[in-house]
């Protein structure tokens, strides 16, 4: 179970300069559980620990699954698409 | 594209942007009032002079986010002919043009409103980004949640 | 003319506007936003089809108020960096432009703003009338006092 | 003692289509009065007489005197320019 990780921005640049991976689910698992589906926020947690620079984006960031918005408790399926930026700045 | 004739217009690009072509591609009879926003690069930021603005986007997102702008225009002002928005990425220079919005209607008042409107949401929900590119570094310009 | 270049322009002209041109003229490196307001003629008028806007001039007078325009402008929003206004006489066709107004600032309020406050208050005072031409006969726009 | 008039608009359709003229102010004089300098009014007054159909903007009429808008009681001097049209439409 696979999904799709894009990183933008001054978020990109924290996950030393990746713009996309793909991310087993199954290394997702908290401690001995067989996780259900996870949700948005432990997914980010986990990539905050393995690039520990986004870990200052904590409470500043925001999270697209495939193409829309999405909140921390959004589950993700097999397939998704999560996107991970800062708070826009176009214009 | 000839499909695109007349019809609102939501584009990113890493191209100059085309602000004439746009406004005549979205120009129709019907209109009495073409209200434009351009957004430039300017030369200094609190003080500090610029080089150049480094943009970044997520495009497919940033174009549903873009029409999603405008449907919210057209329940906001019915009256409204048509709209045409297009935000340039990559690196630009002192006076590009990085977003060119337009917005044509019968009459002037719903247009500076839908385009005021337009380029105020633009800037919280569409997701690009800029880098300030200075003589002695670059810095993230910091979105506000 | 040379000595226009990067100053404001108030201009009366017959020949078509020169929107992208007059933008180019006005701006400078200090401008981050840059609104345009294009008046356009439109095909119809309370249901009645439109073939031509007739428009007649005072022009020395029409120039001299324009630039009251421009100091009233600079008055209120000191922040604006330039200001262009053209408005064209003679006939005009569906779609082609009798007035367009630039304001050229550093963020786009004000810019916003002085571009409203410029074509509301210049349908007020600006000695320009039209008459609409029709199918079946002619009519002059009634101004209010 | 010489003014010119000018006439825009519907007010110049009204005027016989007469765009321009010059008015020998001495040819304002009210009955056997000498005049001293007529103002705008009054010869908006003798004009309405001269051109009929001038009269229906009576009220609805707007005057410049050397290209600044000017109220009913400006008095006019020789060489002055007196515009006369209907409230703006222009846009």
């Amino acid at each position: 179970m696979t999904i799709n990780i894009l990183f933008f921005g001054a978020c990109r640049e924290a996950a030393d300069g990746v713009a996309e991976i793909s991310l087993d689910l199954a290394s997702m698992s908290r401690g001995g559980e067989t996780p259900g589906n996870p949700d948005v926020l432990l997914v980010w947690q986990s990539l905050a620990g393995r690039y520990p620079a986004l870990a200052r984006f904590n409470g500043n960031v925001l999270f697209a699954v495939n193409e829309e918005y999405a909140r921390g408790d959004k589950l993700l399926v097999a397939g998704d698409t999560l996107a991970i930026f800062p708070p826009v700045s176009g214009g | 594209m000839e499909s695109s004739i007349n019809q609102d217009v939501f584009e990113i690009t890493r191209d100059p942007i085309d602000k004439s072509g746009l406004e005549a591609r979205i120009l129709t009879g019907a209109a009495g009032a073409i209200v434009t926003f351009d957004g430039v690069v300017r030369n200094q930021t609190r003080g500090r002079a610029v080089i150049s603005l480094q943009y970044e986007a997520y495009p497919a997102m940033a174009v549903r986010e873009m029409q999603r702008i405008g449907d919210e225009i057209r329940q906001k002002w019915p009256q409204i002919d048509r709209i045409g928005i297009v935000h340039r990425f990559g690196e630009l220079q002192i006076s590009e043009s990085s977003i060119v919005i337009v917005i044509t209607s019968p009459h002037r008042k719903a247009a500076f409103e839908a385009c005021q409107y337009a380029i105020d949401t633009l800037k919280k929900t569409v997701p690009i980004w800029k880098k300030e590119i200075f003589a002695d570094g670059e810095e993230w310009v910091e979105g506000s949640l």
